[in-house]
This record gives C-alpha cells, structure tokens and sequence, in this order.
C-alpha cells in the first residue's frame, strides 16, 4: 500500500487552478517525492471550471487513489460537474473561500472536515497577489511539501514576468502557508517537511506526461518523420516531435486529414526514414485501409493510438481502453501487424521506442496504444534504467549487378523478415504493392502467391523473439489479474494492497497485445487457480481477445467499466476479494 | 547503374507486361515518362513513380524505377512523404481520373498548396476504367454509359487546370497521350520544376470510351507558357478542355514554399540534450543559471 | 450427395466463352435444371483469357464440385492461369480443337480422356458461324441438355442482332451437337435428354446473382435511397439498384468516395429514407468512423460488403472470408452494431431484406456481409418460398405539444429502442450527435450519461428476437460443423457426403454474426461431441471469433484456408474423417 | 408548430448553453441563423442544420430546428444524403474551416458540382479552435501561433471562394460574423437559392486568433452580385479576403443540375415486377412475346 497523499484544487475558468497545480507537482519533484497531476475540465472550449487532480508519495507512484484528502476550492464554480470525478475520504479536508458561498451539498455530504481560508481576501491584501498562488501556499503545507521547494520552482516560473511578480507570488504562498499552519492535518501519510530523498537523484528524475514520453522514445528510437492532424488526446506527441525533430535532421508535415497523415508516413518509410504518426479513435478509423497497405506492402511505421471515451466523437478528453478491438481486429482481409502498449505514464518512452524497432525489424506497422489517462497525466517519474532501444532494418544488400533485376522485395526467409531496399539503392528497385504479388512484388491472383505472402507476414510475427517486453509479472499467487494500459498501476496498487490484507495475488500486465504471447502468458499463469481480467472497457475487448487466443483459468472473471471515470484500486481489490470468496465457497 | 552508360528510353521499361487493353492511351504515357526519364538522364534508382488504384495507377511496376502501387486515392500523400524525407530523389505521382479526382480529390487541393517537390500526371479519360465504365469527375454531365448513372452523372465536370490554379499550384499543363514526344517534353519540365508540377493527360480509354478515339482530332497545342496567374486564370476561361501545352510556370515558390529538406544524420547528442529537458532540474532553473 | 455436372469452358479474350457459358446455364434453366454457374478471368482488363465454370444439377446446387467432368478449350491461351481453378476429374474428358495446338501438359497430365473437335473449322463452314456458338452445342449436349432448351435460349438471346445472326448460330449450335454425339459419354449423373421437371414450376425459377439478389432484398424490405462509389465485386448491387430505385420513388447518388457515400446513407436515414450502400474491404475500411457515428447517434443504414481476397488491394475478383473482424471488430470505441450474411446465393435476397429490417427496428448500421463467390456467381433457384420481411422504425408520436422540447430521443426504454423522429415531424426536433450525450441528445460527460447510453445500446442488441433466422441447423450427429457465408454449402455438401459413407454429421450455419447468437448456438449444439469450424480465412476469424464468446465442444478442429480457390466439398469431407478418426482414437 | 405564430429569432434558438468562448464569432452566426430564420418563416421542424466538428460545428445544438452533429469533415455528404431523400426539407450544412476545407475539402469540390439544394455556411477563423490552436488551410503562410507549425504552415492560404467558383458553385457569398444583419440577409438568400449555396463568414476565434478582433476595421461591403461565372473570376483576382456580400449568383441551374427530388411513395406493384425480371421464363422470352 503506497503511502500518500490526494488532493484537488478546483474554481472557476481564469482562477489559475491548472498553474497552482502544476507548481505544486514542479515542487514536489524538486522536494523528492513522487506523483502525478490529472487535469479535468467543464464543457466550456475555455474559460470554464478546472480541476488539478493530484496525488503525493514517497515512492513512484501512477494510479489515482480511491479518494482524496484535500479539496481546495478556489471558488464553486460547476462544482457539480467534478462530483463524480471527485470521492472525498470521510476524513477529507476540505478548504473554502467563504467569500464564495455556502459549500455546495455535493462537496458537504461527503465530509464534516471544513475549514474557511478567505483566499481571495488574502491575495488581495498582496499587491499584485493572486488567490491561486495562496492556494498553493496552503496546498503545499497541508501536503507537507518543504516551502523551499515551492518557492524555488515559484521564482523560477515568474521570473520572466519581473521581480514583482515574484515578490507578490512569495507573500501570496506565505499567506497561504501560515493560513494552512493552523490546519495541518495530524496524519501526513507522506514524509515530512524535510525530504529525506538524495537532491542529486531527485533532480534527474523526469516530470513529464504521457504524451512527451511517446514523443521522445520514438525519437529516440529513430523516428524522423512524421505526419500530423490534430486531435485530443494526441496533439501533445505531435506538437513535442514538431519542435524537436529538426533538431535531429527530421522533419514534421502537417496533413490535411488523416488519410494523409498516415500515407504521407508510409511514403517516408518506404523512403527509408522511420516514421510515426499520432491520433485517437476517429483519426484511427480513417488510417484502417492504409494501415492494410503498410501490411501487405510491408511498410515499417507506428501509429501512437491516444485512446479517448467512444464510440464515435465521444468523450475526447476522458480516458477509456476500448480501441483494442479495432486495434488489433480492425483491417480488412488477413493482415497481421503488431499492437503494442505503455504498462504506465513513465513506460511509454521505452514502448514507443520498443514500437518502433519492431516496426522496423518487422517491416509492418504497429500500433502503440497509449490512451488519456496515460498521455495527459503528468507524472514524476525515474528516468528509463537502460537505453531506449533503436531501431534497425534488414536492408537490401546489392548482389551482383549481372542480372540486374534479380532483387525479390518480397522473397521469402525462415523468418519471413525479407532484404528492404529503399530509392537510392542502385538494383533495388521494385514496386510495393498493395495487390496480392509475388515475390518480386508483381501482382498475382494465383494461390501459391497469395498463400506464400499470407504465410511469410504471419510468420514474421509468430517467429520474432520479442523478449523480456512482452509483459510484466509481478508476484506469485494462486489468484491472478491480467490487465494492460493504463489500468495496470491501478490493478498493481490493488495486489499490493490484497498483499497487505494477506491475500497474494500475481499481476501480469502485457505489453504485447498482438499477436498475443500466448506461450509467454501460459507461462506466466502456470499455479494460478483463479484468474480476472482487468480493463477501462463497457464489454470487456480484453478479456474476448484474451478467450480468442488463450486457455484462461477456470473460472476467470472479467471485471471491466468504462469511462470516463479513471479506473481506482479500491474498486479491483473489492472484485478481488469477490472472486476470492467465490473461490473459498468452490473449494 | 554505372553512371558513364547512357540509358535508353527503354532501360526505364520493366520486364512485366501491362494489364491494359491493346490500345490504351497509358501505353502512350508510359512512353513518354520513359523518354523523358532518359533525356534527363536519371538513374533509375534515383527515381520513384508512386500511383493509386486504377487501369492508369498501374504504370509504376512496366518501370525500371522505384515503384509504389498504393491504395485508391493516396498516391500524392505517398508522394509527399516520400519527397520531404527524401528531397535527393526524383518523385513522381501518378494515376487516374477517378483516383485523382474524385476519391483523391483533397489531396490534390492541398498538394498544389503545399507545393512539394514532385510531379503529378493525372492520365484522364473521363472514366472509372478498372471497375468497368462509371464516370468520373471529368465525365460530361450527360455521358450515359454506365449503368450506374443511366441518364448519365448530371452535374458539371471537373475543371482540373482551374482548381490546380486556384489551389496554388506552380506549374500546371495539359499533355496527350498521342502525342507522347510532346508529352516526354512537358514531362521533363515538370520533373524539373523545382515544386509541384501538374500535368493532365488526356489518355482515351478505348474499352469503355471507344469516342475518345476521336482525341486525336481534337486536340491542338494551344497553351503558351504564362508566368502570372491571373493571365492563366483569363485563359483557362476560354479552354476547351482539348488545348495542350504549359498553361502556368510561376516564378519559383510563388505559389507557397515546398517544406525544407530533412537532414538525416543522426545527431545523438542533442537526444540527451532533448531528453534534458524532462528532468526536474530544469523545474528549479539549475540547467540554465547554473553549472 | 448431389448427382450433377460440372464443365468449363475456356479460352482467350473475345473467343466468347462467357456467352457460351451463360446461354448453357439459361437453357439449362429453361430445361428445369439447377446449376450455378461463375466466372474467372486473367489479369487483363479486357481481352484476356476467360473461364465459365459450370455445375449443372437436377437438384438446388450452390457449391462448386471437388472436380470438373468436362473441360473445352476454346483455344489453349494461358490456359495455365487457369490450371489451379480447374481441377480434372480421373475420367473427365477434354475437348480441344486441334487447330489450336497440343493440349498443354498442365491438362493433359490430369486426363487421359481426350477428344479433338475442330470448333473453328466447323464455324467457319457456316456463315456468320462463331467457334463458341458450336462449343455450346457441343457442351449441352455431352452434359444432356435438351437442345430444344438451348435453340430457344439462343433464339431470344440473339432476336436482336437479326435473322441471319439466329439462323447462324443455330447450325453452330446443330454441328456442335453432332459433333459430340459420337463422344456422348456413357454415365451421365443428371438426368436424360427430356427433363421431368414441370415446367412452370421451372419457369418460375429465379436465375440471378448474389449481387441481384442482395440489391432486390433490400429493396423489397423498402431501400429508398442508395449512395455508391463502385467497387469489385459490389458494383452490380449498386448498378441493379441505380436501374430500379427510381422506378420505386427512389434515389441513388454517385459519391465522390466512400467516405461520401456512407455519410450520404446517413444524411438520408436520419431523414427516415431507409439506406444502403454497397462496397468491398477497401472501402468498408474508409465507413469504419461513420459507422460509429451511426451507432452512437442510432442512425439505421446497411453496408453490403462484398468480401474480395485481402489484405489491402489483395485480390479484388477472387472470394475469401476475411473481413469478419473488421465487420465485427472495426469500430473505436464501444460500438454496438449487427453483422448479417447469406448463407447462399438465393439467400442474398432474404437476408438483405432481413438487414434492412434489423437496421430500421434497432436503429443501428447493418454490414451484411456478402463475398465475391455469392455476389458474382450465377443460380437457378427456388424463387424465396415466404415474402420477404419488410421493414419498421419505431417512430416518435408527437406528444402534447405543451411543453414542446420534451421529446428525448435517445430515451431509456426497456428494450433499447428509442422513438425515432425525423425532419419534417413537428415537436420531434433534436441534433442527433456522435458525443456521449444525454438522453436528450445533449452532448455530456458525465458517467451516467456515458453508461447509461452504451447500457441502452448494447441492451437493444441483446434483447432483440432475432426469430428464426438467426442460422441454419441440418441434421443432428455428434460431429457438428458451424460455419457461415460462403462456405455453408460446400459444408452441407461434405455433411451429405458423409452421411452417405455412414456418417452423420450436424451443420451449423450461422447468419446472425454479431451479436454471436450464443444461447442459440449453444442449444444447436447439444449433444456434439466434436466440432470443425469451416471458413474460407487463412487464420480462422470466425474460429477466434466463435471462442471468444461461446463455449465450443472439445475438441473443436478450426478449419479453414483463405482465397483465392473456392472452397470444395471434398476437402471439408476429408477434414471431416480426420476429425472422425482422431475422435475414435481418443474413444 | 401552429402556422399561424409568428416566430421571432429566439424561437430558433435551443435552451442549450454554447461551449463556445465568451466573445467567439460564432455567437454572431447562431444570432444571423435564427434571424434569417425567423425572416423567412420557416418551420422549424421543417429545416434541418447538419454539421462536423469543431467549435463551429456546435451550433445544431443551439438551434431549435433538426440537427445534426456528425463527424469530422463529412457535414456535407449528410446534407447531400438528407436533401436529395428528402427534397421537401431546407437544408444547412455548416462548421468551421478546418472541418470545411481541410479534411473535408474533397466533399467540398463534390457538393459544389452536384449542385444539390442546400445552403454551405463555413465559419471561417482560419485556425482549428476545437484543438487549441493548429494551423487551418486559411491560415496565413507565416502564421506562426501553433506549436505544431512553430515557423508557421508555411504554404499558400486555401481560398475559398475561388475554389468554389473552379469547382462550380451557382451561388458563392462572404459574410462576417461581427455584422448579423448584413449576414442573416446573405443567409437568407443562400437559403433560397434552389441549388448549392457556398457562405464563407469570418467568424473571430478571441482565444487563438485574437487579432481577429481587427475583422471589424478590414472587411467591406465590396462585392456586387455577378451573374456571370468569368466576370465573378476577374473580380476575385483582386479580393483581398476581406470583402463581403454575394459574389456570385449563377441563373438557376447553370453550373449542373440538382438530383431531381425522390417520390418516396411505395409502389409495390412494380416490385412484383422487378422480381419477374429474374424468372426463367423470361429467358426464353416468354414474358415478352407471349401471355
Ligand atoms: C477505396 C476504394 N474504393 C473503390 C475502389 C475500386 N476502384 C478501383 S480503380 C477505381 C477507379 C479507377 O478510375 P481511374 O482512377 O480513373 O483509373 P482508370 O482505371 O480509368 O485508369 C475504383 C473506383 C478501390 N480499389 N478502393
Ligand atoms: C477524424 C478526426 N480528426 C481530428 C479530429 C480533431 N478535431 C476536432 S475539431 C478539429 C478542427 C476544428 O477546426 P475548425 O473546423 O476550423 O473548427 P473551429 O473549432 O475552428 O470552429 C479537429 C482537428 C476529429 N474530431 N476527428
Ligand atoms: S479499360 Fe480503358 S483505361 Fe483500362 S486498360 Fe482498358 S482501355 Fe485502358
Ligand atoms: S476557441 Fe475560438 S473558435 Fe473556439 S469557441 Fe473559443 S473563440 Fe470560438
Ligand atoms: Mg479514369
Ligand atoms: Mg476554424
């Protein structure tokens, strides 16, 4: 069970909520500690109610708790619209304005904890002061955050705004500060005010969400092109590539839809340059027939899939898993490619990267699905232990140049995996082709073509070693969760916590969602008497594509709801302990 | 390829025999890209055709060259790509009426805007030759040859010299499969143009419009080369949809900056510089005041 | 076991030899005979050489047999193109026309029952003769047909082009029966010269396409607007339909793409026209996102899809199985929705009726999923023994008009189903929307919003009767096959086989793909100790598909193997005993 | 509705609060909507607005009338699908500049050939306001404001109204959202207008595009209604994109013909017919010549 510490801050649009929220998350990573900020907005395009979502630990910490300690409202704006989103603790906190009104029932009957900060009063007491920066002042006491810490990152964030900006933030955040001093929670389930982290680790650590990691481990790994069209909840990865892959000798180009994108993308790499592109659902969609082109023409890319609540437009900024479907079911015809996922926010940097190399040692596109919850959550995170992996492509090696047109693009290996050439290579030539074709890439309609390509690209896939990536097992127990994606920390906090009641409980989270690493799952599964399948889904995708492929234990639940509501441990535990009882009546 | 030997047009010519009906206007295409591939004197490695679904968008595998044989409608996307993370080739997009027009129209409009380096020939016979005989975008409202639209399509034609100019595009011209000299000439300008280059051919489909045979007819090389877009707007407005030529060169860029080239060198320093910027010290300043 | 016939006619482009084939399988209609009859074609556009692949039976016949009994060539022009698709029976006899050269060793290697006839010769004694004309003379007579069926045929086929052209062809069709007569083989397996059949029933007979059929079933069920962008092998029901739906106060529009088309069904069901469009993988692919919008704003349309060898391009005139996953999986997001085949080529009509009606009672997209062999083969068949059902939308009543807003469009209804009003009806306005959103239509993100709207989705499904349609069961042994499309009646060939060698076997034919009939499925097959799952795929999607939701007998054998040669009774049969043997082994 | 009421603007409007940013352009166009309207006394229930997505494509909602919110780009084939099956209706296909002339720009060069009856209103803020500020096809060259194009899209603007001219629209006007007078006339207009009606409208985004606040100073009431397709072209030649009014009012019909409406009534006598088409007997000509 991860000691920590969750809080929100809310108010109306203009209040700064985001700002103090994200400072707040700055200082606790310059204070040593561990966490993460979601953010959730009103309907309004802007200027509506916000809420910084936060959690504080001691150690890396990715899921949302159950409930949280602290509500600070900056005002109540819409307060209704966060309830759900927003489970008090029945010990809860909760900060008030009384310059706001009376606190709205749905905060009420939650909690009987209520203090009143006149925050706005406060601030204006400051010259230049703002409500939020005495929010933070407060916030970061309660959370028992050293002052320093926030001060520090206050100054550096103000400092282009001129030494009064400064001067005010500071009196605003001591204002706070001793407002809260009165306050202070006895039980801080998080260390003190002195941190006792090493400064010099705790300043390497990363602080970034989803989104930038994805964008940095494809860029790591070898990406230098890519194809964008807006849409939430991807735009991030494709605005962090547009600033820094000229840096790097690549290049950005914004299309015009997403048929674009992604044949724009299957053009550099059939060029030769490693390519990606980001999107969600509906861009998805419309990258379904040439993701079929990259199959059967074996053209190496990667789509980062930014799931978001479906079907259709849906809930664009929520997060949900249920793109898995079409995901790895989605193409027409017989067209294996590689589906691939981030277990955690920080593990999407060595997934993109991962996605990308076996886009390119396989020579077929891979979807990366990555969805809200990971890409717009920020975290503070231990940077990857090893190097990202990088990429590398069989290439075409000339032979003799007598006869010249000797090359099979398409020739068939033990592994399927055939020589690519790319323009520029001289005896390289051939056309890629979308067409049944032979060897040498010439249509076909005869069947010896058609199975022997079928035959090859599925092979590739079976046969790759995919190694130590495929998933992660934590533990030993009888009882078992498989899940995936964002719901793995959840799931694992679940477990850790199973632990702590003395139930042991084996977690296995996949990373490989297609093809399926059956023998590597049986394995895992070997002693486990009971099993549940853990998603962010309404009919549980996982669990059906889990039935398609492998013997699962008897019984297996499947325990999924959908969005947009992030999925919490204490929710998977209380399934657990379901199925656990199940399991004692059976027995 | 050794550099010193001199390619013939038929060096440009692959071993694979074309699908198409003895007759075709595109084997009269494909001649002439292959003159014009040789009169430039291009390595054959050095050069990609990229093409959609259709009769036409099967011309890349009858070449030596690069080859790219896409989905319905994509070819310029796959062009794009090609040409901005590859500027050192030679890229050529090409296909059909249907492919261009119709299901690939978007992209038409935004690659005259976006002006990348590459060719788009557009072999155009008025006609969905591979699915056998509907109409395209360019079909006369009232050609009632498909079951499909039996009292013929009813809506005007498409104009593509008038949308290729009025999306920007830099240098637009209308060629002749019968002609395939005049069009290895046209050809080889616009592989040379340094931006996108347009080139409508007028290439009869002999199966399913046995009329176009009369092309030849009426056709008559009419276009001198304008340089101001304005002037090629007035004289498209008296077009009779048979006049071949150069319609518009602009002045290099006129018509938008195609995107600058990559530089495909790995510069693995600056990744740990990019990877940097994530850290939590950058959250206090230390990066930049101090050390 | 079906006693029957099986020819082909072959020979390069312009030799006629789908004339010939379709005249023989017209008189054999005409004749009161059964047969089927498809067609296949080099890769020329127009020109190349050509194959009319014929059954002919004294029963209903829809599946191709192991091997042909007859082949004639016309002329000998790529006949190796064919080789794969024309496997010879031991004793079939090859008619050749020894102008032409030596039969080519891929034929003569197969038979040894080979006679010469000098079909150009012959035609070129009579005047305005043509060499396929006495090919067709020939051919109906050694597959005893009567030729008064044939002169008749040929009369009316031919009325148009004058006098001359019938007196012609039928002393072709005379010299090319005395020409057989000498070689007139000695076990004919259907019946004599004179048919016994009564010939009105004969006559009321229904020789026609999968295409035809599909474009006529949805139009019956009440189709009033079609949008096409054409696409093999889909084109006919789009070019059938733009013939007939103005003719029934209907409209069909030619789209730009299907990107269009599928947003112009839309467009005109949500103005209560019901809609259809028909395409291929490809083009399903670009409808993938607008399918989701019709889920999500329970918009009633149906997409035939016609399935063609894939991935990508693949093979667009060759039949295959393979976009089951897309039909049924290819939605983002949670998105309900039915998927729907034929089980037959003269079941295209009912089940597209069936479509319709389904699309209209669930207001929800329909893929009706067709494929090459049913859509472009030719049958003579039974006319549908029942009308064919009409559809019915559950239409909104006005209520009183005080308050006016208050119709809720997408209200909780016990089954799912919401009253549908559509522009035009007073009081009934509403903005449909692809967002989560209330009852109301509202766009929301909230989680009661959000579940309660995938609940009322998913409840609609799953609650509907689907009545008797659902599949087809024959017979009841304790070896079962479950298959679907296609690949039913090779299937109940294999099943009539066996039960002839003493083995019974239960067939198991699926129409209702989506939502997988499981408690249906599961009571058909009570009693099954073993079961063999038959698709034309190359990786079993309906194997996995039939996993992932149902529980299968064990040991359950997946077949299958993809395009682009049709599926054969002989091969299923054997698979059949192989799965028989290893039962008894295990016994 | 009773026919007798009279409806005023407000009665067009939905009790659903907009998203959109206080100040947005948009406001003015909901406003300029529900006037135009109430001015030509329709029924509400009689109309329907259909739009993608985008801040833009919000508006159904705030209306009264049928709506339809779709998805991204494909306002106009729902329009066309509505107006063709259900030529009693007035349609309005509308949504924003990316929407419009991005991802939906083929649909775009389509509607304006088909010519079908509908009314196409784009708001037109020249940037994707629904996604925090990316680059629209509208967007000047060196517009530099979004992360995704950090030196700007580099490429020449889309314009709209010569497309739609290229592309064969009868009736082609630019509105301004800050004038909803001026605006709810145009509309008006193009809503009557018995073919495909194209209004670009500059409507302000405050939040990316805040010097947009500017439109008021720079647009004019320049164009004077042309009937002549080359005359509407010259007078384009010199428009600066600030120019508003009706440019161009093609005589009914002229640039194609509408799909004449469908008669929706069943007639199931002639299905019976249709089915006898498949019969055996017809093969031998039976139906034809005998009985
Ligand atoms: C997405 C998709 N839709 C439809 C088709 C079917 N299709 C193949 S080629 C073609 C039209 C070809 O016309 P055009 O581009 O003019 O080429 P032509 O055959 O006339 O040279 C169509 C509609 C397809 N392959 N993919
Ligand atoms: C297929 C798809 N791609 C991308 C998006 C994301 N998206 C939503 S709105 C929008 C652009 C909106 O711009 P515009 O049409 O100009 O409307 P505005 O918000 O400026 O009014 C984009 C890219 C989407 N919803 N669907
Ligand atoms: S169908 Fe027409 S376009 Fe196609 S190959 Fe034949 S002649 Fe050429
Ligand atoms: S972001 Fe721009 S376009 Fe969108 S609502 Fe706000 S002002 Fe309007
Ligand atoms: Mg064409
Ligand atoms: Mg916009």
């Amino acid at each position: 069970m991860t000691p920590s510490f969750s809080l929100a801050v809310t108010g109306s649009g203009g209040a700064g909520v985001m700002t103090a929220g994200q400072l707040l998350l700055d200082a606790a990573a310059l204070a040593g500690r561990y966490g993460l900020m979601a953010r959730s907005f009103g309907p309004q395009i802007r200027g509506g109610e916000a809420a910084a979502l936060l959690r504080l630990a001691d150690r890396p910490v990715e899921s949302p708790d159950d409930r949280y300690d602290l509500l600070v409202a900056l005002d109540w704006g819409n307060i209704e619209r966060f309830a759900d989103e927003l489970p008090l603790a029945a010990d809860a906190l909760v900060v008030a304005d009384p310059g706001h009104g009376a606190v709205p029932a749905v905060i009420a009957a939650q909690t009987g904890r209520l203090i009143e900060v006149p925050l706005t009063a406060l601030a204006r007491e400051i010259p230049g002061g703002r409500p939020n920066m005495v929010a933070l002042g407060l916030t970061a006491c309660l959370a028992g955050l050293p002052a320093a810490a926030v001060e520090t990152r206050v100054r550096r964030a103000l400092a282009r705004h001129g030494t009064d900006s400064v001067t005010a933030a500071i009196a605003c955040l001591d204002a706070g500060r001793q407002a809260a001093a009165a306050h202070r929670r006895a039980r801080l389930p998080v260390s003190g005010d002195e941190s006792t982290a090493d400064p010099t680790t705790a300043l390497d650590r990363w602080v970034l969400n989803g989104n930038e990691a994805t964008g940095f481990g494809a860029l790591a790994a070898g990406v230098r092109f890519c194809a964008a069209y807006p849409i939430t909840p991807a735009t991030e990865i494709l605005e962090w590539l547009a600033g820094r892959l000229p840096s790097v000798g690549g290049r950005l180009v914004q299309a015009e839809d997403e048929l674009a994108s992604i044949n724009m993308c299957i053009g550099a790499a059939y060029g030769g340059v490693p390519a990606l592109t980001a999107t969600s659902g509906p861009g998805l969609s419309l990258m379904i027939e040439s993701l079929g082109l990259a199959v059967a023409a074996e053209i190496p890319l990667v789509v980062a899939n930014v799931m978001r609540g479906g079907p259709s437009t849906g809930i664009p900024t929520k997060s949900e898993q249920t793109d898995l479907n079409i995901a790895v079911y989605g193409l027409h015809g017989e067209a294996p490619h590689v589906v691939v996922a981030p277990t955690g926010i920080a593990d999407c940097a060595p997934t993109a990267a991962w996605a990308v190399t076996l886009a390119e040692a396989l020579q077929t596109p891979v979807i990366l699905l990555s969805d809200q919850a990971l890409g717009q959550t920020r975290t503070i995170a231990d940077p990857p232990a090893t190097a990202l992996p990088a990429a590398r492509r069989t290439a075409f090696v000339p032979g003799p140049t007598d006869p010249p047109t000797a090359y099979r693009r398409y020739a068939h290996t033990p592994d399927g995996v055939s020589p690519m050439s790319c323009p520029g290579m001289p005896g390289g030539q051939y056309t890629a082709d979308g067409l049944t074709h032979t060897t040498s890439g010439v249509p076909s309609t005869r069947a010896e073509d058609h199975v022997g390509q079928l035959d090859k690209r599925r092979r590739k896939l079976e046969h790759h070693d995919y190694g130590a990536r495929w998933g992660e097992v934590h533990g030993d127990g009888a009882l078992a969760i498989i899940t995936w994606g964002s719901a793995t920390h959840p799931a694992r906090e679940a477990c850790d916590r199973a632990a702590a009641d003395g139930l042991s409980v084996r977690l296995i989270a996949l990373r490989l969602l297609s093809p399926l690493p059956v023998a590597q799952l049986e394995a895992a599964l070997a002693g486990v008497r009971a099993c549940m399948i853990v998603e962010h889904s309404h009919t549980g995708q996982f669990y059906r594509h889990l039935r398609a492929w492998a013997e699962l234990p008897r019984p297996t639940l499947a325990w999924h709801r959908p969005g947009p509501l992030p999925l919490r441990p204490g929710e998977i535990l209380e399934a657990l302990h379901h199925l656990q009882a199940q399991q004692e009546v059976a027995a | 390829m050794n550099a010193t030997v001199v390619l013939r047009p038929k060096d440009y010519k692959s071993a694979t025999k074309p699908v198409w009906c003895p007759g075709c206007g595109d084997f009269g295409v494909l001649n002439a890209l292959t003159k014009a591939l040789a009169g430039l004197a291009l390595a054959p490695e050095r050069v990609a055709v990229v093409s959609g679904i259709g009769c036409s968008s099967r011309l890349p595998a009858y070449t030596s060259v690069y080859g790219f044989h896409g989905v319905h409608g994509r070819a310029l996307p796959v062009a794009t790509g090609l040409a901005v993370a590859r500027p050192d080739l030679t890229v050529i997009a090409t296909g059909g009426d249907g492919d261009g027009f119709s299901i690939g129209g978007n992209h038409f409009l935004h690659a005259c805007r976006r002006n990348a380096r590459l060719t788009y020939l557009v072999m155009d016979n008025a006609v969905y030759g591979m699915t056998k005989g509907q109409a395209s975008p360019t079909s006369a409202a009232d050609w009632a040859g498909s079951k499909l639209t039996p009292d013929g399509p009813g809506i005007a034609p498409f104009r593509p010299l008038e949308i290729a100019l009025s999306a920007g595009a830099g240098f637009i011209a209308r060629g002749f499969s019968g002609d395939p000299n005049g069009l290895a000439r046209l050809l080889a300008e616009a592989i040379e143009y340094p931006g996108f280059a347009f080139l409508q051919v007028l290439s009869p489909c002999i199966t399913y419009r046995p009329e176009q045979l009369e092309y030849k007819a009426l056709v008559s090389a009419g276009f001198e080369p304008l340089a101001d877009r304005n002037a090629a707007f007035r004289r498209l407005l008296t077009d009779d949809g048979f006049t071949t030529g150069l319609l518009y060169r602009a002045p290099v860029s006129a018509g938008g900056s195609a995107p600058a080239p990559a530089d495909l060198t790995d510069e693995t320093a600056t990744l740990a510089e990019l990877a940097g910027e994530f850290t939590a010290a950058r959250l206090r300043g230390a990066a930049d005041h101090e050390s």
